[in-house]
């Protein structure tokens, strides 16, 4: 009997069956002194699933019932076969069920006992909201746009005013820089700018962006920004 | 009554329910009243003895839960086994469901043995239902003595506290 | 029609306005079917129709709003400036809320004009305000051009969207 034809048993008798009918109807095939537990067990969860997949409640019982003959069936199959009767297990069931039970708080009842349900109500948005929506829109992108420009700007006065171009190591740090951005491209299509950084303060990022100018502009590498202060994107060059 | 009272007493209906709809807890008349402009608190009872009135019809699915100076709108106890699931947020967390269960069932129960039976976590569960009026903790030497509240049986349509024992002990196959 | 059927056609009814109670978000009519055990989609139509019959009524704050396959109670446009202080959560996220509103204010807007002023989260609120039927995107070169939608103006009861600029250009103080 698989869970196909528990679907079959009619409806009005799997709801309200009892854990113990369950039982009967689920071993009436088998011989009272000699009850398959391993079959027993599968029939039972095969029941449950069936139960669930109909949506019906499954009464804590039943599921206690299914945990102690799964146990049964390690057990059984531990054993190599424990010989017992369709009485004697239910008697064996009813006192674990009862003993489970007596540990745990008293059953509840959805119906019964369930409190009034919490709503998160959320309102409609009104043209005031949007029209200050929009006041903090333009206050967060203007001050987007300014801090955009003030690093820009700070950057040229602080370092581009004493940064001296080129100097005398400014091939040995294109070379460096060179096996690096090889280095990260391996495999990839392009590497952040940001990559190309150790202490990323000001003038670390200065000094870098003079460098992949001067590699972009002798060809080793090539340089796109889709977004404008976006982020730099070096792919390799044509040269190289 | 002119013309222009049944104007306002029917924009007055429709604001005291959007605010009801809109609140997540009970809302005082007192707000209510200030919703409508001031209005007077015997006023706002006449209005929601209305809206009680309607909600009471069988093809509506919310009653109005009146509790000391509050109104709130909530599902009706015979829609809720049908709904439940759609609520985003549940009611209480299971655990805190299951202490209030034990002191009901118990009642009244020490605090000390509710926590023997159901772990440090219970502490937290009190307090949860005493903030919420379902419990009631008195005093009693070292511990407290936890005590359902009348709150708790109009929630569950209770008569009294032996009718939850009555309940909890029915074999639940016949549920 | 028998009384057994207007039976149930009260109780389906109660449920429903249950179910939309309880529910914060829009709600399938599948989903109001099944609560209503199995019913056909055609019978939910016919009662939401009802339910929103009723609610058209000026004594009623509330409104039923579908979109889609989706029904959902809403306060009505005209009571909600006197009770949107009550409700904590408003349905459109703010960050989504000042997208929106920068694309009306400058509508029609290229997405990327928009993530220029308001970062890359814009990318998201472009898709949720579309999600949403407010915001129409229209491909345009390589990037998409967004207009605001009819559900837009019906949503803010606007006649145009030349009239929310107008409205964010006046003086705040007036608000």
């Amino acid at each position: 009997m698989d869970s196909l034809k528990i679907v079959q048993v009619p409806v009005e008798e799997l709801i309200g069956e009892s854990w113990e009918g369950t039982l009967r109807r689920l071993t009436a095939d088998m011989d009272p002194w000699d009850i398959d537990i391993t079959l027993l067990a599968r029939r039972y969860r095969a029941t449950l699933r069936a139960l669930e997949d109909l949506s019906f409640v499954i009464p804590g019982r039943m599921v206690v019932t299914c945990s102690i003959l799964l146990r049964m069936k390690s057990d059984a199959l531990l054993a190599l076969g424990r010989p017992t009767d369709q009485e004697g297990l239910l008697d064996e069931l009813e006192a674990a069920i009862d003993e489970t039970a007596a540990q745990e708080a008293p059953p509840i009842d959805r119906e019964e006992f369930s409190l009034p349900l919490v709503r998160r109500p959320r309102r409609r948005v009104t043209l005031q909201d949007l029209r200050q929506a929009l006041a903090g829109a333009m206050k967060v992108s203007r001050r987007r746009a300014e801090r955009l420009i003030d690093s820009v700007s700070d950057e040229e006065e602080d370092l581009f005013e004493h940064f001296e171009l080129g100097g005398e190591d400014i091939s040995d740090r294109l070379r460096s820089l060179v096996g690096k951005i090889k280095r990260l491209l391996s495999g990839r299509r392009f590497v952040s700018f940001f990559r190309l950084l150790e202490r990323g303060d000001k003038e670390e990022r200065v000094r870098r962006f003079i460098e992949v100018l001067h590699l972009t502009a002798q060809g080793e590498i090539a340089c796109t920004q889709e977004e404008f202060l976006g982020d730099i994107l070096i792919s390799r060059g044509e040269e190289s | 009554m002119t013309s222009e009272d049944v104007d306002t007493r029917t924009r007055d209906k429709a604001l005291l329910e959007a605010a009801l709809f809109l609140t997540e807890k009970p809302i005082p008349r007192k707000t209510l009243a200030s919703v409508l402009g001031q209005a007077s608190i015997d006023y706002v009872d006449q209005l929601l003895e209305e809206l009680a009135g309607e909600l009471a019809a069988p093809q509506r699915g919310l009653e109005l839960l009146r509790r000391g100076d509050t109104a709130q709108l909530q599902v009706k106890r015979t829609c809720i086994g049908s709904v439940a699931h759609l609520a985003p947020h549940q009611d209480v967390p299971r655990p805190v469901l299951r202490s209030l269960a034990m002191i009901a069932y118990n009642h009244p129960m020490t605090q000390s043995a509710l926590v023997k039976a159901r772990g440090n976590k219970a502490y937290g569960h009190v307090q949860e239902l005493v903030e919420r009026g379902l419990v009631r903790p008195e005093e009693k030497g070292r511990t407290l003595l936890l005590h359902v509240t009348d709150e708790f049986l109009r929630y569950f349509g209770l008569e009294s506290v032996e009718e939850f024992r009555f309940h909890a002990e029915a074999p639940t196959s016949e549920g």
